[in-house]
């Protein structure tokens, strides 16, 4: 049978190169993949573009890539009170793409579900609507949003089984779903893997066949 | 000039909000209404991070960082509560599924468009925008709770916005530290006015012009408004 | 508390109207709502517009509406095999828009989750693209398809609380979550209904703010 | 004209699969293959009414209408089986998530268009799509598994699909009931004939040029393919 599961978070990393895409799941403190996060900055990687809501609050999450300095451009929603992110923002060390945090996810879920995007109502008539196609639709302005994807997603689940399918956490789950679908190489952080079929498989919200990684984070 | 407290708007905002129905409480000084929302109510609070019927604050010691607000803090999950992910909770909002989200502003003019995501000035500090936009574009009704003025006198209520607009045409109701004002068709209409204060009192320190309401209501100090 | 249950079948279908659009969930039998299809014919409305993945199959399913002669025009992805609607069609008594099976969902999930459409790659270079606004995204073609909204949407869950969140039955969950959050008023045909806290707040499918009214249908 | 049996022909498809990855078997004959996946295969099943990993047929006593596959016939789940609703069984064919579907075909032509949904000859019944338009378009990879011919004669591979399209230039092979074809950038590539006959047999039923392959396989009876 399938297994997907993965000796540790070294392993989960294995093929991040240079320049590529990356989404992170999480928000605030929520989802985070902190073995992930570590792992990929001693994996020595850079030029990274980070698809992320959030550009780090505390010490061991995203604060630990803008402090090694491996992320080039950053596509977030709510990049504030990030000491890390902001000192490199402030000296130009950094991009920043803004997108409002329903059409970030919308947009990532339209490049996991093979859309060319998706005319998003939320944004028109506003900074947010510049150099954007305008679609009419019954009536109604809508700009068009452009999907989303990426060569790693690195999300934190609740449990996974061997094959792969993953369960969250309570609000720990926010963007992980939608992007667990959009990446050419879906890595999964769980606290606990378990046999294939002890999952409800009603209950199961990311099926496997959207993950190719799993691994148990050590407990602390 | 005298002003509510903070605590006593957020207690005017909830006395106004329906007995029942689906509600988004903004980050910051409007997630503060949850705790004066009546022990009965029918309403559910939603939270964009993926999350209905939130409950109040835990205890500190049963804090769990994997249950939060959009706001970043703990909360509980009231009975009947669900979770989703992020795709299924901006559908409810973008959707027109939630009835009322009541957001912090920076401006609102006279027409309902809110500015609330940045003044444009960054001091070289990264611009944030997180769900607000999703919100304002999204609900169905759209209140605003902010303070009157800035710290500096200045109208937060204006002819038009000179911050960058978050949405266009969106909000109907305003609630601040001093007055009530509904945006209506015809224009902002003063709905109520702190006790001790004037409707020139109030106008003085507004950007557009307010319209009496028929019958204008008095804020009392504990934020209990009466006719 | 929120409380959406009502008594029975003809409680669940009370203000639907001539004329109304309705989506039913339901892929070949699982997931139908047996009692609200038979009571939305005793209420003796016409001229709805039916969104359905299929048009009935046996006797007791879509068939009694088209034998009733109440549906103006269906919006469906596959009409055959069905022996009255069959007959209508033939007799040009009822209009067909045939609309691919995942193309169908997704535009009902625009329409309730509030975007102008998707645009698809399904369907181009096909006669599904005529008369269809071409897109072009990242150097491929998509065509622009618009989003579908009901009145009422009928559909067959496995448990609801009396706050209205709903949990499905294994394959007879298909279109349903989709349809339960794209109409004005949204009825749940469920096999029991639990008490508030009941069910599992992650395993929820259908949150309650999508749902309008629950019942429990009688047992055969 | 010799050919293989339905069953054989199923059983020949189901040996040139992977030993992993995720598979659609369209609803008709192509159901059939999953009887002869090896019971030590990787491969995880998907249907497109929402359920991935679909086992076997259950003994009639244990048949659930609640549990079945997109051709509506009565399925098993298997170890590690997940149930979802429509939009993400849709996403996870519209975004190229499925590794291979393995389609039934009215036509197919030189270039790899597949016409599987119309004759475009109704006689007034009504046309059905169901999901085959989604997976011939999402798919990564297309298979085809059909009769090389109409019952009456007429060859099923064509230079150009005279019936309306389902998708264009997306089928890579073809397995027939006398033979293996190749969709390639040069064109049709013959990989294999049913034993007792010869590549000029199979041209002879076929609408568009076949090239040999460098080294033509042999189909037996059983549905082997031998070097």
């Amino acid at each position: 049978m399938r297994n997907v599961v993965v000796e540790d978070a070294r392993a989960a990393v294995q093929g991040l190169k240079d320049g590529h895409t990356v989404m992170v799941g999480g928000f605030g403190n929520a989802g985070l993949p902190l073995a992930i996060l570590k792992a990929v900055v001693e994996a020595g990687v850079r030029d990274l573009t980070l698809i992320s809501n959030n550009a780090g609050t505390v010490e061991d999450d995203l604060t630990l890539w803008f402090r090694a300095k491996i992320v080039r451009k950053i596509i977030c929603s709510y990049p504030r009170g990030a000491k890390a992110f902001t000192e490199l923002y402030r000296k130009g060390e950094v991009e920043l793409e803004l997108v409002p945090q329903g059409t970030l996810v919308e947009r990532i879920r339209a490049g996991g579900a093979g859309m060319g995007g998706f005319p998003s109502p939320v944004g028109v008539g506003t900074d947010f609507a510049k150099g954007k196609q305008v679609l009419h639709v019954g009536g109604r302005d809508y700009i068009l949003e452009l999907p989303l994807k990426a060569d790693f997603t690195f999300v934190k689940g609740k449990l996974a089984d061997t094959v792969g399918n993953v369960t969250y956490n309570m609000t720990a789950r926010n963007h992980c779903p939608a992007m667990a679908t959009a990446a050419e190489t879906t890595v999964v952080e769980v606290d606990r893997i378990v046999a294939a079929g002890e999952l409800d498989p009603e209950a199961i919200v990311t099926p496997c066949i959207f993950v190719d990684r799993v691994f148990a984070r050590a407990k602390a | 000039m005298k002003t509510l407290g903070r605590s006593e708007l957020a207690r005017m905002v909830a006395l106004h909000l329906p007995r029942q129905g689906f509600v988004n409480l903004g980050i910051g000084a409007p997630t503060e209404i949850g705790d004066y929302l009546p022990p009965d109510t029918d309403v559910m609070l939603h939270s964009e991070n993926g999350v209905l019927n939130v409950g109040p604050r835990p205890p500190k010691e049963a804090e769990d960082w994997d249950l939060i607000n959009a706001g970043k803090i703990p909360i509980t999950l009231g009975t009947g509560g669900a979770f989703f992910d992020s795709t299924l909770s901006f559908a409810m909002m973008r959707g027109g599924h939630l009835d009322i989200a009541v957001l912090g502003a920076f401006q609102v003019s006279e027409r309902g468009d809110i500015a609330n995501w940045t003044t444009g000035e960054s001091n070289g500090a990264p611009p944030g925008i997180g769900g607000a936009i999703d919100l304002a574009v999204g609900a169905r009704t759209i209140w605003v709770m902010m303070d009157h003025t800035t710290k500096e006198g200045a109208p937060r209520i204006v002819r038009t916005c000179t911050f960058p607009l978050t949405a266009a045409k969106v909000v109907s109701r305003i609630f601040t530290n001093i007055a009530i004002v509904d945006v209506t068709p015809k224009g902002l209409v003063l709905d109520a006015v702190l006790d001790g204060l004037t409707p020139a009192d109030v106008q003085a320190v507004t950007g557009a012009e307010l319209q009496p309401a028929k019958k204008l209501r008095k804020i009392q100090p504990s934020g209990t408004v009466v006719s």
